[in-house]
């Protein structure tokens, strides 16, 4: 069985009014020198039996095309051991 | 990897019945030592540990109501005659007859805790509660509504718990498609610790397709359909695993769940798709104490009893125990009874919507309710006594002895100075609208979709909100939703008949008329014998205020244990009216009237401001008896407004904040003026501020101001003509001050913002 | 002749097929209810991706719907020259879909906001706008909460430039859109989505205004043969 | 100057809607034997110069707090390299 992990980020010219928001509580909380956040989201997939390389190249595709929407977001698979 | 339930060894009836001294863990699972007796008798043995799950939890405050139940009675005792009731206390939600054969059913559900600990998601699965409670009736939800009590507005939890829930109410609402007409948010510090949330839900249907929660009809199917069973809100019963299985111990169970508003959906759809295709023989909502509480209801309130098979339950957590799937309060599912010959059709609608549906048991000939788990029977008991023959308390109740003190402390211009001078009562006015409680809600409400359905003839932030209820006949409802919790504070009975007052006259100055009634009664530990004489005596004058107004309590939820420490909330008695509209075209609202149109005061206005909206701003004070209760006169200004509906241009309704707010508003809310000459018998401050009941300002075409004089006096109602609209864009008060409208709305606009900056 | 059929795709999750249903029929045209999981828009002459949250919008919105089998042959047939007007969560469809560029996302101030709002119709020659008069102001309800209309500058200029910007917000922009954007069409000018709900304000007794119809009986004369004028770009 | 990424998870034990949602959607896309899916947050926050164990303590206690609600949400705190 394997885990995969989808990380999904905003590109950065998009703005991000989550993060901003996140980044101007943090200041009022105290936290000082935090420069820029960015929220983004994270799949964690459990798969039965191991990623053959044909799920593999189907799950990049759906992560571009179902989990990110390329137009505004950018991501990347790991595989979790 | 924790073993799964399945393999574990169970507590079964015949384990029950052969070793019946083995010592149970009833009193961590909140029985009385005489509850688990009596338990005891009506089984002849032990329980297994699964009945002690059920009974538990059916006998608890929030399932059994044992200590309301002694004062609820009166709603029934005192019910007023009326031929609008098809369904009363008792069912999932009560049923009214608006006409042309439709029917309403509404209700209001507390979540009140919940939101606390969680506020978005304790708010949002209020919402989804309740629309499962009409839907349970046979109806389509098709409108919310909800009331919040949030604790100081400059208290740091503040903000977190309003943007919550707030989001949480709208999240869930919103997502299901049902417009949110309305409802209520007072600020107030007694609510810190104890936010309120009230959620109300109305839904229409034909009298035909009223449905009740039985279960009949030796071998009809008991269908379990909606989302997969987890261990949401059971953190209780996780005693009894630990105890009647050996192994390491069930898995962590949220204390707190969370909502599918898409699933709720699908399940509104499907299920009103079975309804049309007449598929279900009964059905009932999964709300507090889940499976237990939907079989043995849907069991005890049909002809013969039920056989489950309860590891046919879909789950989501593998590990939960028999007796943890018995009591989880997962959301968004419902159980149907449903004919042989109709199920292949059910799962094709189920199929359709895409819900998880499973045939968990069959309805027998018995008069038993039997669970079994594989092949262990681990339940079996007559469904009544966990249903419906809770325990009944009848817990001591005494007048609290600071009440005497708190009502002779009576807001005298000696103990709370008033403003003397036109400028100090302008100044007066700018302060209410700029706070907390009489501000604009627009920071709230704007968060809320009021437009879908496309039926919302009047929202937020009119009176009322109406719906219309059927497009051709252009039939419709009117609901509001009141209280006021410093009323209930000075005096209970008083308190609960004003909530029911301020909502009666909320529905009637749309032109709509008042019919039925529900409730949600908040208030704080039953324990304590001040707070349950508060309980008992807001029953009684609500019970004793709805005869009088004829308009009958259909149903309703009851709040306890709403305290922090021992400081208790203030006796909190959500009232909500329901009123029918023959002709939505005809409605009135606070929009509406144009230059040169009388401004006209209905009702009689005397020295009120205890408990009012002036004396708790300005002096912070809470002290003195409430506003005279006058319902007879709430039903003359019902009547007149009804009367001359056809030639009124727009109606208000004054409470919180008196006459001067209400002026404010009615500019606000028309970008017109007006010039109003107060009555001279009373003196300014009075006139302005005063919180009298059965008072509406309405305008006029100067040429019906007669006709309107003559259907108040009909009425024997006050009527006086106290100004008239201007294209000036100011509020004038003769001889004392003159606001802009632009003056008036930076305060009123800014206070709610400020508080979630 | 017969009025033309005009299609109202229902998504699980979809909130206001049945506004866009009336909304369409009141401009007379004949109303079909389509199903997400059919494969074919059974001979309709135009359609209303409607509002709502499809599957919950719990990915993002529209991502999931636009994968469904309703979808493949509305695209297909979009291509072709279809009228679509996607309304609120169908804008986003459509931007899932790439039948219309950029994306919609969070509002800027994070809440939900549902409001009466000002656009003024910034291009009238388009499948659903024709009934309108060039930088006409109209007030129809907005409510969204993912109604913040993005993409590069490149696009934006584009869009600009090919007279493809269908509405603008007035006075407030609710959601933090990049120039204040309401609304979009295709280079045909046929597909049109739109964040603020036209179908909410067809009558004043249950909405704001009446001023949404004229996006249905738009496209009604459309088909009835009335067609576009070129786009008039803009120097 | 360091980058310190909060990741945010509903407990195993909370029912998580959105991570149900994509499951359905791969699995209609094609893709087989997926057994699970979780929907998380990601926060990447970037701070002036080091995180001084003063400040990794606030952010401890902000991720806490402000990030995540641990009643329903577990949390997990990494500064990347
Ligand atoms: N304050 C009240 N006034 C009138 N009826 C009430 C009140 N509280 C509870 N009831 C009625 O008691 C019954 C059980 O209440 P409740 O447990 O809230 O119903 P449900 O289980 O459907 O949510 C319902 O018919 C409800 O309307
Ligand atoms: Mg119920």
């Amino acid at each position: 069985m394997a885990r995969i992990v989808v990380t999904v980020m905003l590109k950065p010219e998009i703005l991000d009014p989550q993060g901003a928001a996140v980044r101007g509580a943090l200041g009022r909380l105290g936290l000082t020198g935090v420069t820029d956040v960015r929220q983004g989201k994270q799949f964690v997939i459990d798969i039965d039996g191991d990623l053959d390389s044909q799920r593999e190249q189907l799950l990049q595709k759906l992560a571009g095309e179902l989990l990110a929407n390329p137009v505004i977001e950018d991501f990347r698979i790991e595989e979790e051991q | 990897m924790s073993t799964t339930a399945s393999t574990r060894t169970v507590d079964t009836v015949e384990r029950a019945t052969a070793d019946s001294q083995a010592t149970q863990p009833w009193a961590e699972l909140g029985l009385k030592a005489d509850e688990y007796q009596r338990i005891r008798e009506i089984l002849n043995r032990r329980p297994t540990s699964a009945e002690l799950a059920m009974y538990s939890v059916m006998w608890s405050e929030h399932c059994s109501y044992k200590s309301s139940k002694v004062h609820l009675r009166q709603f029934g005792v005192k019910q007023p005659q009326t031929d609008a009731l098809l369904v009363g206390i008792g069912e999932n939600a009560g049923v009214v007859d608006v006409g042309d054969g439709w029917a309403v059913t509404f209700k209001v559900e507390s979540h009140n805790h919940p939101s606390y600990i969680e506020p978005y998601q304790g708010a949002a699965t209020g919402v989804g509660g309740i629309v499962r409670d009409i839907l349970a009736m046979g109806a389509r939800p098709i409108a919310v509504m909800d009331s919040l009590r949030f604790g100081a507005p400059d208290h740091p939890d503040t903000p977190r718990v309003v943007g919550g829930v707030v989001a949480g109410v709208g999240g869930y609402g919103n997502c299901l498609g049902l417009p949110n007409i309305g409802g209520e948010a007072v600020f107030d510090d007694c609510y810190q610790g104890n936010p309120l949330v009230n959620a109300l839900c109305v839904g229409a249907m034909r009298h035909e397709d009223i449905h009740l929660a039985k279960a009949s009809g030796a071998g009809n199917l008991v269908v379990l359909y909606g989302a997969r069973t987890g261990g949401d809100g059971i953190g209780g019963v996780s005693v009894l695993a630990s105890e009647s299985f050996d192994s390491t111990g069930p898995a962590k169970r949220p204390a707190v769940q969370v909502g599918d508003p898409f699933m709720e959906k699908l399940l509104i759809e499907c299920t009103l798709a079975m309804f049309k295709a007449e598929l279900v023989e009964g059905i009932q909502d999964l709300g507090g104490a889940g499976l237990s509480c939907a079989t043995s209801e849907l069991a005890s309130n049909g002809d013969g009893g039920m056989r489950i098979h309860l590891e046919r339950v879909p789950l989501r957590d593998a590990t939960l125990t028999p007796e943890e799937i018995l009591m989880s309060e997962s959301q968004e599912r419902m159980m149907a009874v449903v004919a042989p010959a109709n199920i292949d059709a059910f799962m094709d609608i189920c199929r359709r919507w895409d819900v998880l549906a499973t045939v968990i048991g069959e309805v027998t000939d018995s008069d038993r309710l039997q669970v079994w788990w594989h092949d262990d029977l681990i339940v079996d008991v007559p469904p009544r006594t966990v249903a419906h023959d809770g325990p009944v308390y009848e817990r001591p109740f005494a007048r609290p002895d600071w009440l005497d003190a708190r009502q002779a402390a009576e807001p005298t211009p000696q103990l709370c100075p008033r403003p003397a001078t036109g400028a100090d009562m302008a100044d007066a006015l700018l302060t209410l609208l700029g706070s907390a409680n009489l501000s604009s809600r627009e920071w709230i409400t704007s968060q809320y979709d009021r437009y879908v359905l496309g039926n919302t003839i009047l929202a937020m932030p009119d009176d009322a909100g109406i719906v219309r209820v059927d497009e051709s006949t252009h039939r419709g409802i009117a609901v509001s939703l009141d209280c006021n919790g410093r009323f209930g504070a000075l005096d209970p009975y008083a308190g609960a008949q004003l909530a029911l007052s301020e909502a009666y006259r909320n529905v009637a100055v749309t032109g709509a008329m008042p019919l039925a009634v529900t409730d949600c009664l908040n208030f704080g530990s039953p324990e304590d014998p001040g707070v349950m004489w508060q309980f008992a005596e807001a029953v009684r004058g609500l019970a004793d205020a709805c005869l009088e107004l004829g308009t009958p309590v259909t149903g309703g939820n009851v709040s306890l244990y709403n305290q922090t420490a021992d400081t208790a909330i203030h006796p909190t008695p959500v009232v909500g009216v329901l009123g029918v509209i023959d002709d939505v075209r005809t409605r009135l609202s606070i929009k509406g009237g144009r230059a040169g149109d009388a401004l006209v005061l209905l009702g009689q206005t005397r020295d009120e401001i205890a408990g009012g909206a002036w004396v708790s701003t300005a002096h912070g004070h809470l002290g003195g008896m409430p506003p005279k209760v006058d319902l007879s006169a709430e039903q003359a200004l019902a009547a007149t407004i009804h009367a001359s509906r056809g030639f009124l241009t727009s109606a208000h309704d004054i409470s919180d904040g008196g006459l001067a707010i209400a002026l404010a508003e009615m500019v606000l809310r028309n970008d017109y003026g007006v010039d109003v000459t107060l009555p001279v018998e009373l003196d300014a401050f009075t006139a302005l501020f005063s919180e009298s009941v059965a008072r509406a300002l309405v305008t006029v075409a100067a040429a019906d101001v007669d006709a309107l004089h003559a259907a108040a006096a009909k009425q024997g109602l006050q009527c006086r003509t106290v100004g008239t609209v201007t294209d000036s864009g100011v509020l004038v008060i003769d001889g004392l001050f003159h606001l802009t409208a632009e003056q008036m709305r930076s305060p009123w606009q800014a206070a709610l913002p400020a508080i979630m900056a | 002749m017969t009025a033309p059929r005009v299609g109202v795709v229902t998504f699980p999750g979809s909130l206001d097929d049945g506004d866009a249903a009336r909304a369409a029929g009141a401009a007379g045209a004949d109303v079909v209810r389509l199903w997400h999981a059919d494969t074919d828009i059974s001979g309709c002459d135009a359609v209303i991706l409607p509002g709502g949250f499809s599957y919950g919008d719990y990915l993002r919105c529209g991502a999931i719907a636009r994968f469904s089998p309703m979808m493949a042959a509305v695209v297909d047939a979009a291509r072709d020259g279809l009228p679509v007007l996607g309304i609120c969560n169908g804008f986003q469809i459509l931007c899932e879909s790439h039948l219309l560029p950029g994306a919609l996302i969070r509002n800027n101030h994070l809440h939900f906001i549902c409001r009466d709002q000002r656009i003024r119709i910034e291009s009238t020659n388009t499948a659903w706008t024709s009934a309108y008069s060039a930088g006409e102001e109209i007030v129809i309800p907005v409510k969204n909460g993912e109604g913040g209309f993005v993409a590069d500058n490149a696009t934006l200029d584009m869009l600009q430039a090919d007279d493809r910007v269908v509405a603008r917000y007035v006075g407030v922009n609710p959601n933090g859109s990049y120039r204040d954007i309401a609304g979009i069409t295709n280079e045909s000018r046929t597909v049109v989505g739109l964040m603020p709900h036209p179908e909410h304000a067809i009558n004043s007794l249950t909405g704001p205004s009446e001023d949404g119809l004229g996006f249905f009986t738009s496209v009604v004369r459309f088909l009835e043969g009335a067609g576009i004028a070129p786009a008039q770009v803009s120097a």
